[in-house]
C-alpha cells in the first residue's frame, strides 16, 4: 500500500497560469501550497499541487513589478497563500477573493523576504 | 430584523490557546460572519536560514512549534538528506518513526484535551492531559526533553534508545492503549459530547479537497490522504493505511484523531518489534545544493518544507507550509452558521496551531 | 447508553487517589539525559570558540583576549549542541533546571586553562573567525 | 492578612511562543502538576488576574495587546516571563519580526529560563512571583493608608 | 421571634457554610479528575484576596447593581429561613438576578453583554420549575409558607418525585455547573470569557461570589424541604443531591443555550405532569 | 349622579370645543384645564362613593336611549361610507348586520328594553373611572405637545389635530359612559363609540398602512359588537328570568344556565376588544397610530373595556367549563404573546404584545372567576394601566427625540436622556419585578389558581409565561441602563411640558406599589366581598415585606454615592485587542470596527412566524369550546 512520491516541476509563463491551474483542478489535483523565493531581481513563485501523492509544481518567474492573477477563483482557499505572497514579498496579486490588503501578517518591516524590494539584507541588532 | 452583535474574539481569549483574532458578527448567537486576522506569532524564522548553518537550523526548525517539534525537525532533515543524497541508517529511521508517533500521540492527546475544554468538559480535558504526561515521560526518558526533543539531526539521530528502554516502552503500551481506548469511548460515545459535535462545521468531501485542507480535517471528510502512506522513515516497511471518516463534521474529525491514537500505538509497537540493529547516524560532509519539497505527515496534516540550497552552509531559502495554514480556508468556510458556543469547537476542530502557521 | 460515559474514569480517579506529583514536596522528575543547564569547566577550555560558533542562540560569548567565557542563561535553549561540539569536554549538561530569577543572568567565567609545557600544535579551529 | 499569596489567579498570554512553553503552562493545571493545590486558577480574563504569565517574545502586533492586558489587570499584579523567548527572544531573537523579550514592553518581575520551561520551573516562578506580589500589596496598602492620613491632616 | 432568628442565622452562617461547601466541591471535583485540588478553605482565600485588590470598573454604575444583587439574594435567603411565603421569596430571588444581569449590561462590554443575555436565558429556563416547586409544596402541605413546609410530617418527596427531579435538573443551571453553565462558569475556559462576571473585579467580584454562596444555601434549603419530615434523611438527601451535581458536572460537556432552555422547560413539564397527577388525585378522589 | 353625568358629558363638550381650537398653546390650556376637571371629578367620585358599595341611578332614559340608537345608526352609516370609500366590504357587511340586529331588537322587544337603573357606580367602576380620568387625561395633556412634534417630524401627515382631540375626548366620554352604565344597551352604545374612535385614531396618519390597520381593528371590533348585540337579544328574548338588559339584574339572576350563553357571547366581545388571540393582530396594527393613541386606547383604557366586561361577568363564568375555556383563551394568549414579545425589537410592538399578554392574564383570571382571581384581575388592571401608559408615553417621548422606536436604539439612554431612562426603568420594573404591582397580581393569581380544579393548567402556563416575561423586559431594561461613552446628553431642549404627565405617572407607578394595600382594602376587597361573600387579599406580613423591599429599592440608589470615588476606570475587555472607550477596535482586514451589543431575539424559538398561528388556532378552538360548553350547560 506504500505509494512512491514523485515530484515534477514545470516552468510556465504568467499568462498561462490560470489555464494550467484550471487544468490541474479539473484533473483532480488539490492545492498544496504557493510559495516564493527571491532569486535576486526576480521572484520564483511555486504553485504546488498533489494528487495521490504525486506532486506537481508550476513555477512562475516574475519581475518585481509584474502583477499575477489570483487563482482563488479556481481554488477558493488560495487566498491565504496569495495574501502571504503579497505581505512577505510585495508581489501584487490581483483579484483575491478575500484580500487582506497588506494586513495579513502586519510585519514590522514591509516585505521582509524580498531582498530585491528592500535593496539588501538587514538584520535585527542582537 | 434587529441588528447584529459584533465581538472581537481574541487575540487573548480563554479558549484560544494561541493568539488569533476573529471579528465575529452574530445574530443572537448565530455566527453570520467571521473574519480572522493573524500575525500575532509571526516571527519570520524562515529567514533564519541565512544566519544559521544548515545543521544548526534543525534547532530552529524544532521550534517552529513545540508540539510537533520532532516532526518539523524530521521533515527538515529528510529534505536536506534528500538534496544531499544521504542514506540514513535503518535504525535511525525506526527511531525517527517511534518518536514521530509519540509526537503524534502527545499532540492528539493534547488536542483532545483542549477540544474537551472547548466543550466545557473539564474532567475530560484533565484526563486527556494526564494520559499525555506518560507520553512526555517517555519523551524525556529517551531524548532528555519533554517537549522539545532535539534528537533529530541531518544524517540520523543524536541518541539511541537502549534495548532495555525499548522493552519497557513496549510493555507499557498495553495499559496505555487501554487508557486511550477508555478515553476514546468518552469522545465517541458520550451523549453530551455527541450533542456538541455531530453535524457541526460540516465540510463535504469536495469542499475539503478543493479548499486544500490537510490532515484529519481532510480525512474527516472522507479523503484518504496521509503522507505516511508514501513510506518515509520506516513507514515503508511497517506499512500504513490512512484513517478515514466520512461525515465531515467536528465529530468525524475528532473520531479520526481518536482512531489515530490507536494506529500510532500500533506502529510504535511494531517499530519496536522490528527495530534493526546498527548505527544511528552517518557523517555529513559538504553542503546542500539543490531543492526539494520535503513532506511529512504531522498530527495536523501534511507539512511541506521547501528547501533550496546553493552549495553553501547557509540555505538560500526555506519555506514551510504548515497544515494549519492549509486549513484556514476551511475554517473560514465553517464558521458562519455555527453558534457562538460552537466557535471554539469549530476553530479547534482543525487543530489550529498558529505558531507554525505564522512561523 | 451513552450518557455519563466518563463514569468509569471518575470512579477510578476517586479510588486510586490523585495522580499529582507533589512538587515541590517531591523533587522534580529527571532522567540521566535530561537537558537542564550547561556547566562550564574553566580549567579545560582552550578558547577554541567552537561552542559559540555552533550555538543556535548566540548565547555563548568568548573573549579570547580577556580569557572570559560567558553564557547568557536567558538565551540558552539547552539544546546541548555546544556540549557536543566542544572538542575538549569542557562543557557538560546537568539535569537540574535553573531557578527563576528577577534579573537577566549572564554567567561569566575566567578561563584558567594554561597551555601544557610541551608546545602543542595550534588547533586548526583557532583560525576560524568568531 | 495576605490572602493574595494563597489565591493567585493567572492570566496566560502567548506573545509569539512556539507553543512549547505554552503547553507547559497548561500542563501545570493538569492532574500531574495541579497548581490548583496552591489556589492557582487560570482565569482567561485580565480583570480577574493577579499574575500575567507570558510566553514567547513580542512582535509589533503583540506589543499593544500585551500592554493592554497588563493595564487591564487590577493592582497589585506581577508579570512572569516564561521561557527563553519571553526573556530575550530566545532562538528567535534575530528574526525580523521579534522585538525581543517581554521587558521591551512591560516591566517583568520574574524570568523563568528554559526552552521549554518545565512545569516545575513555572511553579517555582509563580512561587517567586508571590513574594513580589505580596510586597506590592503591602506597598499599595501602605500607600492607601498614607493617602488617608494625608487626607485627614489636610 | 424564632423566625427572625432563622433569618439572622442564615445571614451570618450561610456565607460560611456556602464557602465551605464550595471548597469541598472543588476538592471533590479535583479528586474526580485525579488531582489533589485546592485546600478546603480556598474559596475564602479567593474572596479574601478579591477584597484586597484594587477596584477596577468600566463604569461606576456597574458595582451598584451588584450590591443590590447581593442584598436581594441575602434577603430572599433570609426570608426563606424565616419561613416566609415561598412565592414571594422566589420573586425576590428573580429580582436579585435581574440586578446581576443589569450590572453586566451596565458595563457595556461585548462579553458581559452576551453573558447577561445568557443569564437571562438561564433565568427563563429555571423559573418555571422553581415556581412549580412552590406550587407543588402548596398542593402537598396546603401552605405557601416555608415554615409550614419545614415542619410538615408528610414525606413530600413521595408526592413530588417529578418536581424534585425537575428541580435537580435546574440545580445544575443554578449552581453554574456543566452541562448548563452557559452564562458564566467557574471553569475558566468558556467562549464568552467570564460571561456576566467578565467586567467585575476586586471586591465586587467577591460580592458576586458571596451572593453565590447565599444562593447555594438557599437552593439546598429548598432541596431539604422535600425531605423535611425527617431531618436526618433531609440532610443526607441534600448531601447526596449536591454530590450528584458534582458528579454530573464532571461527566458532561457544556451544552448550548438552546438545550439548556429546552432542558429547563422539560424539567418543568416533568413537574407539571407530577402536579397534574397529584391534582387528579386530590380533586378526582374528592 | 351629577358627577357621573359630568364625567360623561363634560368631555364631549371639551371635545366639541377642541374641534375649533387651532393654536397649540390655547389647545394646551384647554386640555390641561379639562384634564384637571376630569381628574378632579374622578377623585371626587372616589371620595364620594368609595364606601358606599354599589349605587344605582335611574337617570334619563327614553330620550337618551333614542339618541343613542340614532347615533348608532349614524355611525353605521359612517362605517358603510368609509367601507365603501376604501372598499372594505367586510366592514360594511358587519356594520349592516349590526345595525340590522339593533333595529330588530328595537322593533321586536321595544317593550322589554327598559332598565330600572341606567347608571350605577360601585368600587370597580370607581377604579375604572380613576384610570380613565387620571391616566386618560394625563395622556391627553401629553398628546398636545406630542402631536405638535409629531407633525413637525412627519410633515407628510395631514394636520387634523382638531379632529384628533375631538376624538380623544369623545373616547374618554365613551369610556366613562361604559363603566357607569347599568343598561346593557347603553354599554353596547359606548362600546361601539370606542370602536369607532379607535378606528379613527388608528387611521389618523392616512397612510395606506394606517388605513388598512384601522379597518382591521374595525372589523374585529365589529365582530365583537355583533356578538354583544346578539347576547343582548338573547337576554331580552329569554324574558325576565335573565334580567333583561339590566346589568345588575343579569349578574344577579341565579339562572346560570340561561345567562351563560350571553355571558360567553359578551365574553367573546370582550376577547375581541381586549385583542386576545386570535384577534391580537388589530392591536399590533394599531401601533401605527401616534403614540398617545397607543397609550390611551390600546394599553391603558380602551382594551380595558374588554377585560372590564369580562371581569364583570366573572361570577357567571366561575365554576363553569365555559368559563375555564374563556380563561384558557386568556392564558394561552398570555404565554404566546409574551413569548412573541421576546422576538420584537420595536418598542411599541413589545409593549403591544405585553399588553395583549397581560390582558390575556386578566381574562384568564376573569374566566375562572373565583373571588381571589377577580381580586387579582382588578389589581392587574390598575397596575397595568399605570405602568403601561408610562412606558408608552416614554417610548413616544424618546421616539420624538431619537427618531426611532427600536429598542436597540435606546441603548445607553441612561446617558443620553437620564431622566427619561429612569422613568422608563421604573415603568418596566413595574411590569415584572417584585415588589411592583404586576408581580403582586401575578403572585396572587398563582396562589388563586392552585386552589381551583384545572388550576394546574393555568399555573403551568403562568409559570412559563412569567419566565418569558422576565426575559424580554430585563433585556430592554439592560439596554436602557447600558453606560455608553462618547455620546452627549440630548434631553435638554426638548419640550418641557410633556414631562409633567410623565412625572406624575411615574409617581403613580411607585405610589401604586406603596398604596396597593390601601387600594385593595378600600376598593377591591369590598367589591369582591359584595359579589362573592368572601374576600381576598395578601397576608399582612407579606405586604410588610413587599413594602420593605420597595423601601430598600428606593433607598439603594443612595448607595450610589459610595461607588463614585474609589474605583479606577478601565475600558471593557476586548480580547486584549486595543480598543477605544467607545468600543471601536482594530478588526480584521485592517478595518476599524465597533463592538456592538445587540440583544437576543431568539427568533427561531419565539418568532411571530413560529408561534402566532398555533397560538391563534388553540384560541379559536377554545373559543368554540366555550360556546359549546355554554350550549351544553343550557
Ligand atoms: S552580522 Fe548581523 S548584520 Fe551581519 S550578516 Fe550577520 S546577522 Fe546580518
Ligand atoms: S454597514 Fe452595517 S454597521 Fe455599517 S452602517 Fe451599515 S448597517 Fe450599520
Ligand atoms: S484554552 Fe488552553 S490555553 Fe486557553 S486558557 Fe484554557 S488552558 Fe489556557
Ligand atoms: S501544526 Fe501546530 S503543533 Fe504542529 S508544528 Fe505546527 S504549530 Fe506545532
Ligand atoms: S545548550 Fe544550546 S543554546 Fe545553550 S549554550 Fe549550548 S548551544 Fe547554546
Ligand atoms: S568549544 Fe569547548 S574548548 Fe572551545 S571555547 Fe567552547 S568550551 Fe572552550
Ligand atoms: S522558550 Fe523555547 S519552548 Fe519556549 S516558546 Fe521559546 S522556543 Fe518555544
Ligand atoms: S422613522 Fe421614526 S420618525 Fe420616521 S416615520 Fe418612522 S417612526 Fe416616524
Amino acid at each position: 500500500m506504500t505509494v512512491n512520491e514523485e515530484q515534477t516541476t514545470i516552468n510556465i509563463a504568467p499568462g498561462d497560469l490560470l489555464r494550467e491551474v484550471g487544468a490541474l483542478n479539473s484533473d483532480g489535483y488539490r492545492l498544496v501550497q504557493i510559495g516564493c523565493t527571491d532569486v535576486g531581481g526576480a521572484y520564483e513563485v511555486n504553485y504546488s499541487f498533489d494528487k495521490g501523492y504525486q506532486f506537481r509544481n508550476l513555477r512562475l518567474t516574475v519581475e518585481p513589478e509584474t502583477e499575477i492573477p489570483s487563482i482563488s477563483d479556481i481554488y477558493w482557499g488560495a487566498f491565504v497563500y496569495e495574501n502571504e505572497l503579497h505581505d512577505l514579498f510585495g508581489i501584487t496579486v490581483t483579484g483575491i477573493n478575500i484580500d487582506f490588503k497588506g494586513t495579513f501578517y502586519r510585519t514590522d518591516e514591509k516585505y521582509p523576504f524580498s531582498v530585491t524590494r528592500r535593496g539588501g539584507d538587514r538584520c535585527q541588532d542582537v | 430584523m434587529p441588528g447584529r452583535i459584533v465581538v472581537p474574539f481574541g487575540p487573548q481569549h480563554p479558549v484560544l490557546p494561541e493568539p488569533i483574532h476573529i471579528d465575529l458578527v452574530l445574530e443572537d448567537e448565530l455566527v453570520v460572519d467571521a473574519v480572522p486576522s493573524i500575525g500575532y506569532i509571526h516571527r519570520g524564522l524562515e529567514q533564519l536560514v541565512q544566519k544559521r548553518e544548515y545543521p544548526e537550523y534543525v534547532y530552529v526548525a524544532e521550534r517552529i512549534c513545540g508540539i510537533c517539534s520532532f516532526m518539523h525537525a524530521l521533515c527538515y532533515c529528510q529534505g536536506i538528506e534528500h538534496i544531499m543524497g544521504i542514506e540514513v541508517p535503518d535504525r535511525s529511521r525506526y527511531l525517527r518513526t517511534i518518536w514521530s508517533e509519540y509526537s503524534r500521540l502527545h499532540s492528539h492527546l493534547l488536542w483532545l484535551g483542549l477540544f474537551a475544554d472547548a466543550m466545557g468538559f473539564e474532567n475530560l480535558f484533565m484526563r486527556s492531559w494526564q494520559l499525555r504526561e506518560s507520553v512526555l515521560d517517555i519523551s524525556e526518558d529517551t531524548t532528555g526533553g519533554r517537549i522539545i526533543q532535539s534528537t533529530c539531526k541531518v544524517g540520523g539521530v543524536r541518541r539511541d534508545i537502549g534495548q532495555d528502554k525499548l522493552d519497557e516502552i513496549h510493555r507499557g503500551l498495553d495499559s496505555f492503549e487501554e487508557d486511550c481506548r477508555d478515553l476514546g469511548k468518552v469522545f465517541l460515545n458520550d451523549e453530551t459530547v455527541k450533542y456538541r459535535l455531530k453535524g457541526l462545521g460540516v465540510l463535504s468531501k469536495d469542499e475539503a479537497y478543493t479548499l486544500g485542507s490537510a490532515g484529519p480535517t481532510l480525512r474527516g471528510s472522507g479523503v484518504a490522504s496521509d503522507h505516511r502512506e508514501t513510506g518515509y522513515a520506516a513507514y515503508g516497511e511497517l506499512g500504513y493505511k490512512a484513517v478515514v471518516e466520512t461525515a465531515g463534521d467536528c465529530y468525524a474529525r475528532c473520531a479520526v484523531r481518536v482512531r489515530e491514537l490507536y494506529s500510532s500505538i500500533d506502529i510504535i509497537r511494531r517499530a519496536i518489534e522490528g527495530m534493526p540493529e546498527g548505527p544511528i547516524d552517518v557523517k555529513v560532509k559538504g553542503a546542500p545544493d539543490g531543492e526539494y519539497f520535503s513532506r511529512v505527515e504531522q498530527p495536523r496534516g501534511e507539512v511541506v518544507h521547501y528547501l533550496l540550497g546553493n552549495g553553501t552552509k547557509h540555505l538560500a531559502r526555506a519555506r514551510i507550509r504548515t497544515p494549519t495554514f492549509a486549513n484556514i480556508p476551511a475554517l473560514v468556510k465553517m464558521l458562519p452558521g455555527a453558534q457562538l458556543a460552537d466557535v471554539p469547537i469549530v476553530v479547534l476542530s482543525i487543530d489550529p496551531c498558529i505558531s507554525c502557521t505564522e512561523r | 447508553m451513552g450518557l455519563f460515559e466518563m463514569t468509569k474514569t471518575v470512579l477510578q480517579n476517586l479510588v486510586r487517589g490523585p495522580a499529582t506529583r507533589r512538587y515541590p514536596a517531591v523533587p522534580a522528575r529527571t532522567t540521566p539525559i535530561t537537558r537542564g543547564h550547561v556547566v562550564f569547566d574553566p580549567a579545560t577550555c582552550r578558547s577554541c570558540a567552537l561552542c559559540s560558533k555552533r550555538c543556535p542562540c548566540v548565547a555563548i560569548h568568548l573573549d579570547k583576549e580577556a580569557k572570559v567565557w560567558e553564557i547568557n542563561r536567558m538565551r540558552c535553549i539547552a539544546c546541548g549542541d555546544c556540549v557536543e561540539s566542544c572538542p575538549f569536554g569542557s562543557l557538560a549538561m546537568e539535569q537540574d533546571y535553573l531557578p527563576p530569577t528577577e534579573e537577566h543572568v549572564v554567567d561569566s567565567y575566567t578561563i584558567t586553562y594554561v597551555k601544557p609545557e610541551r608546545p602543542a600544535k595550534k588547533p586548526a579551529e583557532e583560525g576560524v573567525d568568531a | 492578612m495576605a490572602f493574595l499569596k494563597r489565591s493567585p489567579w493567572i492570566l496566560h498570554y502567548d506573545a509569539s511562543s512556539c507553543n512549547g512553553c505554552d503547553i507547559e503552562v497548561l500542563a501545570c493545571l493538569t492532574p500531574l502538576y495541579d497548581v490548583e493545590r496552591f489556589g492557582i486558577i487560570n482565569t482567561g480574563n485580565p480583570k480577574h488576574a493577579d499574575i500575567l504569565l507570558i510566553t514567547g517574545g513580542v512582535n509589533s502586533q503583540n506589543r499593544p495587546v500585551v500592554r493592554n492586558l497588563y493595564e487591564q489587570m487590577p493592582e497589585p499584579k506581577v508579570v512572569i516571563a516564561v521561557g527563553a523567548c519571553a526573556a530575550t527572544g530566545g532562538i528567535f531573537r534575530e528574526c525580523y519580526n521579534i522585538a525581543g523579550g517581554i521587558d521591551k514592553v512591560i516591566p517583568v518581575d520574574v524570568y523563568v529560563p528554559g526552552c521549554a520551561a518545565r512545569p516545575e520551573q513555572i511553579i517555582d516562578g509563580v512561587v517567586a512571583a508571590l513574594g513580589i506580589l505580596e510586597e506590592k500589596r503591602e506597598r499599595m496598602a501602605g500607600g492607601a493608608r498614607m493617602k488617608e492620613e494625608a487626607g485627614e491632616t489636610t | 421571634m424564632n423566625r427572625i432568628m432563622g433569618a439572622v442565622i442564615f445571614l451570618i452562617l450561610a456565607p460560611l457554610l456556602g464557602g465551605l461547601i464550595a471548597g469541598i466541591d472543588r476538592k471533590i471535583t479535583a479528586r474526580m479528575q485525579g488531582r489533589v485540588g485546592p485546600p478546603i478553605l480556598q474559596p475564602f482565600y479567593d474572596v479574601g484576596k478579591l477584597f484586597e485588590k484594587e477596584k477596577v470598573v468600566v463604569t461606576t454604575a456597574q458595582n451598584f447593581y451588584i450590591l443590590a444583587y447581593l442584598i436581594f439574594i441575602a434577603l430572599s435567603g433570609a426570608l426563606f429561613f424565616a419561613g416566609g411565603d415561598l412565592l414571594l421569596i422566589i420573586f425576590a430571588f428573580t429580582l436579585a438576578h435581574v440586578f446581576l444581569v443589569l450590572g453586566a449590561y451596565a458595563a457595556h462590554s461585548p462579553y458581559s453583554h452576551i453573558g447577561a443575555e445568557r443569564e437571562l436565558i438561564q433565568v427563563m429556563a429555571y423559573e418555571p420549575v422553581i415556581i412549580l416547586t412552590a406550587v407543588g409544596f402548596y398542593m402537598v402541605t396546603g401552605s405557601f409558607y416555608v415554615v409550614d413546609m419545614a415542619t410538615t410530617t408528610i414525606p413530600v418527596i413521595l408526592y413530588l418525585p417529578g418536581v424534585f427531579l425537575g428541580l435537580a435538573a435546574i440545580l445544575t443551571l443554578k449552581l453554574r455547573k456543566s452541562p448548563f453553565d452557559i452564562s458564566t462558569s467557574h471553569h475558566a475556559h468558556q467562549e464568552i470569557v467570564k460571561g456576566v462576571t467578565t467586567e467585575f473585579s476586586g471586591s465586587t467580584l467577591g460580592q458576586i461570589e458571596i451572593a453565590h454562596w447565599y444562593e447555594n444555601i438557599f437552593l439546598l434549603g429548598i432541596v431539604y424541604l422535600f425531605f423535611a419530615w425527617n431531618p436526618v434523611i433531609g440532610i443526607i438527601a441534600v448531601a447526596v443531591t449536591y454530590a450528584a451535581e458534582i458528579f454530573v458536572d464532571n461527566v458532561t460537556a457544556r451544552v448550548r443555550w438552546q438545550a439548556a432552555l429546552k432542558s429547563g422547560w422539560l424539567a418543568a413539564a416533568l413537574g407539571i405532569a407530577n402536579l397534574a397527577i397529584l391534582s387528579y388525585m386530590v380533586y378526582g378522589g374528592a | 349622579m351629577q358627577t357621573l353625568l359630568f364625567l360623561i358629558l363634560f368631555p364631549i363638550l371639551v371635545a366639541c370645543l377642541l374641534l375649533f381650537v387651532k393654536r397649540t398653546t390655547s389647545r394646551y390650556a384647554v386640555v390641561v384645564l379639562s384634564a384637571l376637571a376630569i381628574g378632579g371629578a374622578s377623585i371626587y367620585l372616589l371620595m364620594r362613593y368609595a364606601f358606599e358599595g354599589a349605587v344605582y341611578f335611574a337617570a334619563p332614559s327614553e330620550t337618551a336611549s333614542l339618541a343613542m340608537v340614532a347615533i348608532e345608526m349614524a355611525l353605521a352609516l359612517f362605517i358603510i361610507y368609509m367601507g365603501a370609500k376604501f372598499r372594505n366590504y367586510l366592514a360594511i357587511g358587519l356594520a349592516v348586520v349590526q345595525a340590522a340586529l339593533v333595529v330588530y331588537l328595537e322593533m321586536t322587544f321595544s317593550e322589554n328594553l327598559h332598565a330600572i337603573n341606567n347608571l350605577f357606580i360601585d368600587q370597580f367602576s370607581i377604579i375604572m373611572a380613576l384610570i380613565i380620568g387620571i391616566i386618560g387625561s394625563l395622556i391627553a395633556v401629553y398628546a398636545v405637545r406630542y402631536m405638535e412634534t409629531y407633525h413637525h417630524l412627519h410633515p407628510e401627515v395631514r394636520d387634523r389635530q382638531g379632529t384628533f382631540f375631538f376624538v380623544v375626548f369623545a373616547f374618554i366620554a365613551a369610556m366613562f359612559g361604559l363603566v357607569f352604565s347599568n343598561n346593557l344597551l347603553w354599554i353596547f352604545f359606548f362600546w361601539e363609540v370606542t370602536t369607532i374612535t379607535s378606528f379613527l385614531l388608528i387611521g389618523y396618519a392616512e397612510t395606506e398602512e394606517a388605513t388598512k390597520n384601522a379597518f382591521l381593528a374595525l372589523v374585529m371590533n365589529l365582530l365583537g359588537g355583533v356578538a354583544f348585540i346578539a347576547a343582548i337579544i338573547y337576554l331580552v328574548a329569554a324574558g325576565p328570568a335573565s334580567g333583561g338588559i339590566d346589568l345588575a339584574a343579569v349578574l344577579a339572576s341565579g339562572d346560570a344556565a340561561i345567562i351563560l350563553i350571553p355571558a360567553v357571547l359578551i365574553g367573546f366581545a370582550g376577547i375581541t376588544k381586549a385583542a386576545l388571540m386570535p384577534f391580537s393582530s388589530w392591536l399590533l396594527g394599531a401601533m401605527v397610530a401616534p403614540t398617545p393613541v397607543s397609550a390611551l386606547l390600546h394599553s391603558s383604557t380602551m382594551v380595558k373595556a374588554g377585560v372590564y366586561i369580562l371581569v364583570r361577568f366573572a361570577p357567571v363564568f366561575a365554576g363553569t367549563l365555559a368559563g375555564v375555556s374563556v380563561g384558557l383563551v386568556g392564558a394561552v394568549t398570555f404565554v404566546v404573546a409574551s413569548a412573541i414579545a421576546i422576538s420584537q425589537s420595536n418598542a411599541k410592538l413589545v409593549l403591544a404584545y405585553s399588553t395583549i399578554a397581560n390582558l390575556g392574564l386578566i381574562a384568564a383570571c376573569a374566566g375562572v372567576g373565583t373571588h381571589m382571581l377577580v381580586w387579582a384581575a382588578i389589581l392587574l388592571i390598575i397596575f397595568h394601566a399605570v405602568a403601561k401608559s408610562l412606558l408608552f408615553l416614554g417610548t413616544g417621548a424618546v421616539e420624538n427625540r431619537i427618531e426611532s422606536r427600536d429598542i436597540e436604539d435606546m441603548e445607553g439612554l441612561i446617558v443620553r436622556m437620564p431622566k427619561m431612562a429612569v422613568m422608563m426603568f421604573i415603568g418596566i420594573a413595574g411590569m415584572f419585578l417584585a415588589p411592583f404591582g404586576m408581580l403582586i397580581s401575578k403572585w396572587a393569581a398563582i396562589e388563586a389558581f392552585v386552589q381551583v380544579p384545572f388550576g394546574i393548567v393555568f399555573v403551568a402556563i403562568l409559570a412559563y409565561g412569567s419566565a418569558v416575561t422576565v426575559f424580554f423586559w430585563a433585556k430592554w431594561m439592560g439596554k436602557l441602563i447600558t453606560v455608553i461613552r462618547g455620546v452627549e446628553q440630548i434631553e435638554k431642549g426638548f419640550f418641557e411640558e410633556p414631562w409633567i404627565p410623565l412625572y406624575i405617572i411615574t409617581g403613580l407607578v411607585i405610589a401604586a406599589a406603596f398604596l396597593f394595600p390601601v387600594i385593595s382594602s378600600m376598593l377591591i376587597e369590598p367589591y369582591v366581598l359584595v359579589i362573592y361573600g368572601v374576600t381576598a387579599g395578601l397576608a399582612q406580613t407579606n405586604v410588610a415585606i413587599m413594602l420593605l423591599m420597595m423601601a430598600l429599592l428606593l433607598f439603594l440608589p443612595l448607595s450610589f454615592a459610595l461607588f463614585r470615588k474609589s474605583a479606577k476606570r478601565l475600558p471593557a475587555y476586548m480580547g486584549g485587542r486595543p480598543a477605544t472607550a467607545d468600543l471601536h477596535f482594530e478588526g480584521s482586514l485592517g478595518m476599524t470596527r465597533e463592538a456592538q451589543t445587540r440583544n437576543y431575539y431568539l427568533t427561531t424559538c419565539f418568532g411571530e412566524a413560529r408561534l402566532f398561528r398555533p397560538g391563534a388556532a388553540v384560541c379559536i378552538i377554545l373559543i368554540l369550546a366555550s360556546w359549546a360548553f355554554a350550549g351544553v350547560a343550557l
